[in-house]
């Protein structure tokens, strides 16, 4: 591609390859940051974390829009007003996306992916999903629209957590 | 009422905890990289000069914040300086008093316009005094590895 | 609208994987082109603006104080403008106003990111913009929410990854003309779909490289502008719009906030028929099918049409509606806010005719920038015309 | 200002040391619909644009941003985020407003730093990473060479900045919405432990969480909103060098440059007479008397001899941070600077209480980002 890079103006900026860390040919400094926080759930977060140590996803009913949420909000977005009503979804739902991803968060690669998804949960209005992970599936099998269960960790090792339901899997 | 519904139990507060896990690598940049390499092969500290605004950065840097000119004139300053201030800082990182409190100093290098932050050592805190004389004490050059730390501290001239 | 704004100078740095300058560094370049690009001095920019992605990818604390000598605003007055991968676009929305408003004559509007100081890599950072209590422990990549949508576009309107895969053609070979790109080697639509699956749908050349880069511009008023330039290129029409946060309660296959800020961009700018009054544009591309979902937010094609105008050609650069003829984030490269900012250059080098190798077979008297950010979330959009 | 914006509503939750039974959004919510019902809009149909002012580090987020619309009611409306301070943020919604594009604009700050189990740590990413942050020094080390230098120049002491804390925490117990409210003794000063000599545990102010909507409005459609208007009459902003090496140790010029521009904005010619009161940094003690210096609002030759005789008291010439500034208010962080905008607005509508002085006119309001940053916004007020 040099014959197109010739006419082209230089532009300023300096690049560097890995080599030039790892044998020194740069200065450097490193610094891994001390950032840890205690993040306070709140009344609408708290609750449903406390639903989901019973086994339960709560939602949350606003009168004005008639729309069920979750995850749940003391506050309805739309109408900007009190949301009116706690609600006991179903702990069922549909696929509404995925992917099968085989890069972690720290960007080390597996064999056999992840398969994210966002699932809309049964109970509340249509579209209302939630960010989750799909397991006791073959990957080549899940599609848009699959029906799929929570399937929850033992009682007695839930803490609260949204990781209390370990993933959806097809029913 | 801004909001219907409170948690009415002390019992019922929930909390999460997590962190920003930020692991950084720093280059020293083109300033820097000269700055360094000059502090730790010949032991001499190095500012830039704008030439249009007649100040002379220190560390020397690629740009006057002034005029936003390209510095290129490298000129040798100190190693002695004066101190313009110092504290004595009792906490850390963590934020928790540490055993030994540290000294640091403000410090303008004999031939810079602007101010140098250092550590201070081989200082009483009743010697310490607004415009005395300090010098840098340097890591023996085999320890240098072209940070800021080469300079161990300063220590009255 | 308030008074006339104009960009009359831009600049930027390669983008490149690992910069050897800091971020000041990088700022301070871009800055320098830019000024010299106007023949204008430091000392007569009223006020900076920045705009930069998350700290946690430079890895400072209060990145845009940092960032300010660098940035040229020393003495000056100076704000940093966040709205995730939108920021380059609204970065200049941000300084219009600074102008429109009759407070300043003349801004500098600057863009840096140096992805290359997160470690091991800059994807992970993506994990801290998830919701800390009900997302975070699920331990996603920024990689699940692109590919979640890319999915839901795809499924939606039927759409086939080779479809897809003929924006990363066009882009990354649109970039080869591009002096800052960091990508330089010509692609083919086999490349993309052979790459390596990351998150599928997504393959490793449906991305845009990381990268470390920083871009500027110089905005004026109308009189200022037409003593500095006999070329201005008008600031038409700005918008911008933020969906809730509550990204799984929305259906992801189309960006309305998208077409939301586009209507405020273009009501501004009097178009009433945008695939007709706009001539170029340079919709946000971090990944292939990102640039025809924007297509269609930006109402330049009915939704589920924009791989159709792609497979004909339509947006090529010799094409009727050329669309990121820079070579885009998917080429040039995508150091976040930066990569926003250059697509505005991109209009400003378009719109004069000093795109070189670049520059468009159609005479182009209008265009459009825009980008994309946040939870699949934010919608910035600038109308440029001259 | 040419085109004239106003405040029209403000609202403002209680601050206090830790939150822990409202999320930071649950919190703005409750800010947001007094702020709103105050000025009689519906954050649906009557705000045009929305101005969040966040920093990622103290949130905890990257792209904190996101989390900004809903608790606004500003979902898929125009919003944006100022990585500053909330008067930035203020002022980005007067820009838009004055662009004649926008009527109705609304601002919103917070500070969950109870949720901050490492604010040290935190802070230390503020410093160059490659020049200061290597030698492991807690940010309180830049205040403590700034306030020895600054005692110094000037011939001051520990008992002038003693007495900003002793006045401003004072006040605070007037304040209704202020945590850090104390009468402190002579006794409490003389066993402060110190953190950075000169600067001990008294001499800063200590976090608390809260949260602050405002709403300001255009001129023409002032009138048709319920909010007791406070006219903005001018705005100021500025940096100055951030490295510790280029930074002029002796002058804050960038607060003097920002006071500046909003006097020129606001015509005042002569500010040592002109104001009714101010509403001023003093995230430390020391600070404090900087500002005012900076600000033009004393002599250097009468500084001491003004604090000492009362003259920035409620009963002195200039009242000073009747709200108990930062140092009784509590730091809010990004929030700091609107919790001091609540107060200028409550004086100036005479909503003060026990602290509300006798008829003011005009205010001027400045806010500092905290260390180790050179930035500075200003904003002169009006009733």
């Amino acid at each position: 591609m040099k014959r197109l890079k010739e006419s082209m103006p230089v532009l300023p900026g300096t690049g560097l390859k890995d080599e030039d860390f790892q044998k020194g040919r740069v200065l450097f400094t490193r610094w891994k940051a001390d950032a840890k926080y205690k993040w306070d759930a709140g009344i609408a977060i708290g609750r449903y974390l406390a639903g989901l140590k019973q086994g339960k996803i709560l939602g949350v009913k606003c009168y004005k829009c008639e729309r069920i949420m979750v995850p749940p909000r003391i506050f309805c977005e739309w109408c900007f007003r009190n949301i009116d009503e706690w609600v006991v979804l179903k702990d069922t739902g549909r696929v509404n996306t995925f992917s099968l991803c085989y890069v972690t968060w720290d960007v080390k690669r597996i064999k056999e992916p992840q398969i994210p998804a966002v699932i809309e949960i049964d109970g509340a209005s249509p579209g209302m999903g939630i960010m989750h992970l799909l397991g006791e599936v073959d990957p080549k099998k899940v599609q848009v629209g699959m029906r799929v269960k929570a399937v929850w960790k033992p009682v007695e090792q839930r803490e609260g957590a949204i990781t209390d339901i370990m993933y959806f899997k097809p029913i | 009422m801004a909001m219907k519904e409170r948690v009415e139990r002390v019992d019922d507060v929930k909390v999460w905890y997590g962190e920003l896990p930020v692991n950084s690598l720093y280059t020293a940049g083109i300033g820097g990289e000269q700055f360094f390499r000059t502090l730790k092969d010949q032991g001499v500290i190095t500012g830039t000069k704008c030439e249009e605004c007649g100040v002379i950065y220190v560390p020397g840097r690629i740009f006057c914040q002034r005029c936003l000119a390209k510095l290129e004139r490298w000129v040798k300053v100190g190693p002695e300086g004066t101190l313009e201030s110092w504290t004595v800082l009792h906490l850390g990182l963590d934020g928790k008093p540490m055993v030994e409190p540290q000294i640091v100093g403000l410090i303008k290098l004999d031939g810079a316009s602007t101010m140098f932050v250092h550590r201070l050592g081989n200082v009483r805190l009743d010697q310490l005094r607004m415009g005395m004389k300090v010098r840098p004490v340097l890591k023996p050059k085999s320890q240098r590895e072209g940070a800021i730390t080469d300079i161990k501290f300063f220590e009255p001239a | 609208m308030g008074r006339r704004v104009a960009i009359v100078g831009a600049g930027m740095t390669k983008f490149v994987r690992r910069a050897q300058e800091t971020g000041k560094e990088l700022a301070f370049y871009a800055v320098r082109e830019a000024l010299n690009y106007c023949g204008m001095k430091l000392n007569q920019i009223d006020g900076v603006v920045l705009g930069s992605a998350p700290d946690t990818f430079d890895g400072v604390h209060m990145k845009g104080e940092y960032l300010s000598d660098g940035a040229g605003a020393w003495g000056k007055p100076y704000m940093r403008c966040l709205v995730g991968g939108g920021t380059g676009v609204f970065a200049v929305a941000h300084g219009w106003y600074h102008v429109a408003s009759g407070v300043f004559n003349t801004c500098l509007v600057v863009c840096e990111e140096k992805m290359s100081s997160f470690q091991p890599h800059a994807q992970a950072a993506f994990l801290t913009i998830f919701d800390h209590t009900t997302e975070r422990p699920l331990k996603p990549n920024l990689l699940w929410i692109f590919a979640l949508e890319m999915n839901r576009y795809m499924s939606t309107y039927g759409i086939r990854k080779e479809e897809i895969a003929l924006v990363a053609v066009k882009n990354k070979n649109n970039a080869l003309d591009h002096p800052a790109a960091q990508l330089t080697a010509p692609v083919t639509v086999e490349d993309i779909l052979k790459s390596e699956v990351l998150a599928w749908p997504v393959q490793r050349l449906d991305v845009s490289p990381v990268s470390d880069g920083a871009v500027a511009l110089v905005l004026a008023e109308e009189s200022i502008a037409r003593r500095v330039t006999d070329k201005p290129v008008w600031i038409e029409g700005v918008g911008w719009s933020l969906d809730t946060a509550y990204w799984t309660n929305r259906d992801l296959c189309y960006p309305r906030y998208v077409e939301e800020a586009a209507r405020m961009a273009y009501k501004m700018a009097g178009i009433t028929d945008p695939r007709h009054q706009i001539h170029v544009a340079e919709p946000y591309d971090p990944f292939d099918y990102k640039e025809l979902h924007h297509m269609e937010g930006l109402m330049l094609c009915g939704r589920g049409e924009a791989p159709q105008l792609t497979v004909d050609g339509v947006t090529r650069r010799d094409g009727e509606l050329p669309v990121c003829p820079s070579g885009g984030l998917l080429g040039v490269g995508n150091p976040i806010a930066a990569a926003g900012l250059m697509k505005v250059a991109e209009l400003f080098y378009q719109l004069r005719g000093e795109a070189g190798k670049r520059q468009i077979a159609r005479k182009a008297k209008r265009g459009v920038a825009q980008a994309w950010g946040d939870l699949m979330q934010v919608g910035t959009v600038v109308v440029a015309g001259i | 200002m040419k085109k004239r914006v106003a405040v029209v509503g403000i609202g403002v939750t209680q601050f206090r040391s830790i939150t822990p039974d409202v999320s930071y959004k649950e919190m703005v919510y409750e800010a947001a619909v007094k702020a709103y019902q105050e000025a009689g809009v519906d954050p649906r149909r009557d705000v045009d644009t929305f101005v969040s002012c966040s920093e990622d580090y103290h949130e905890g987020t990257s792209i904190f941003d996101e989390y900004v619309p809903d608790q606004l009611g500003a979902a898929l409306k125009q919003v944006q985020t100022i990585a500053g301070e909330g008067l930035h943020g203020v002022v980005a919604a007067c820009l838009q407003i004055m662009t004649g594009e926008f009527k109705v604009a609304v601002v919103e700050t917070h500070s969950k730093a109870s949720n901050m189990l490492t604010p040290d740590g935190i802070a230390v990413c503020a410093q160059d990473p490659v020049f200061n942050r290597p030698l492991g020094l807690n940010n309180l080390f830049i205040a403590g060479l700034e306030m020895n230098r600054f005692l110094y120049k000037y011939k001051l002491s520990k008992a002038h900045c003693s007495r900003v804390v002793q006045k401003n925490r004072c006040y605070a117990l007037n304040n209704p919405i202020a945590g850090r409210g104390a009468l402190l003794t002579d006794e409490d000063f003389a066993t402060a432990r110190m953190v950075a000599e000169p600067l001990d545990q008294l001499d800063f102010a200590q976090p608390v969480d809260g949260a602050l909507v405002v709403v300001l409005a255009a001129e023409d459609v002032v009138g048709r909103l319920k909010g007791k208007p406070v006219w903005i009459e001018g705005m100021g902003w500025c940096n100055g060098a951030v490295s510790l090496e280029s930074r002029d140790w002796d002058t804050l010029d960038y607060v003097t440059k920002a006071g500046d521009m909003a006097y020129r904005m606001a015509d005042v010619k002569n500010p040592i007479e002109e104001f009714s009161f101010a509403e001023i940094d003093d995230t430390y003690s020391y600070k404090e008397l900087q500002h005012l210096l900076a600000l033009r609002l004393v002599t250097a030759g009468e500084l001491g001899d003004s604090l000492l005789a009362g003259q920035f008291g409620l009963n002195g010439k200039l009242p000073v941070n009747t709200s108990g500034g930062a140092l009784g208010m509590g730091y809010l962080h990004e929030a700091t600077g609107l919790a001091r905008l609540y107060w200028a607005v409550k004086q100036l509508r005479g909503e003060a209480g026990k602290n509300q002085l006798l008829n003011p006119r005009k205010a001027v309001v400045q806010s500092w980002r905290g260390l180790p940053t050179t930035s500075a916004v200003v904003l002169v007020l009006s009733s």
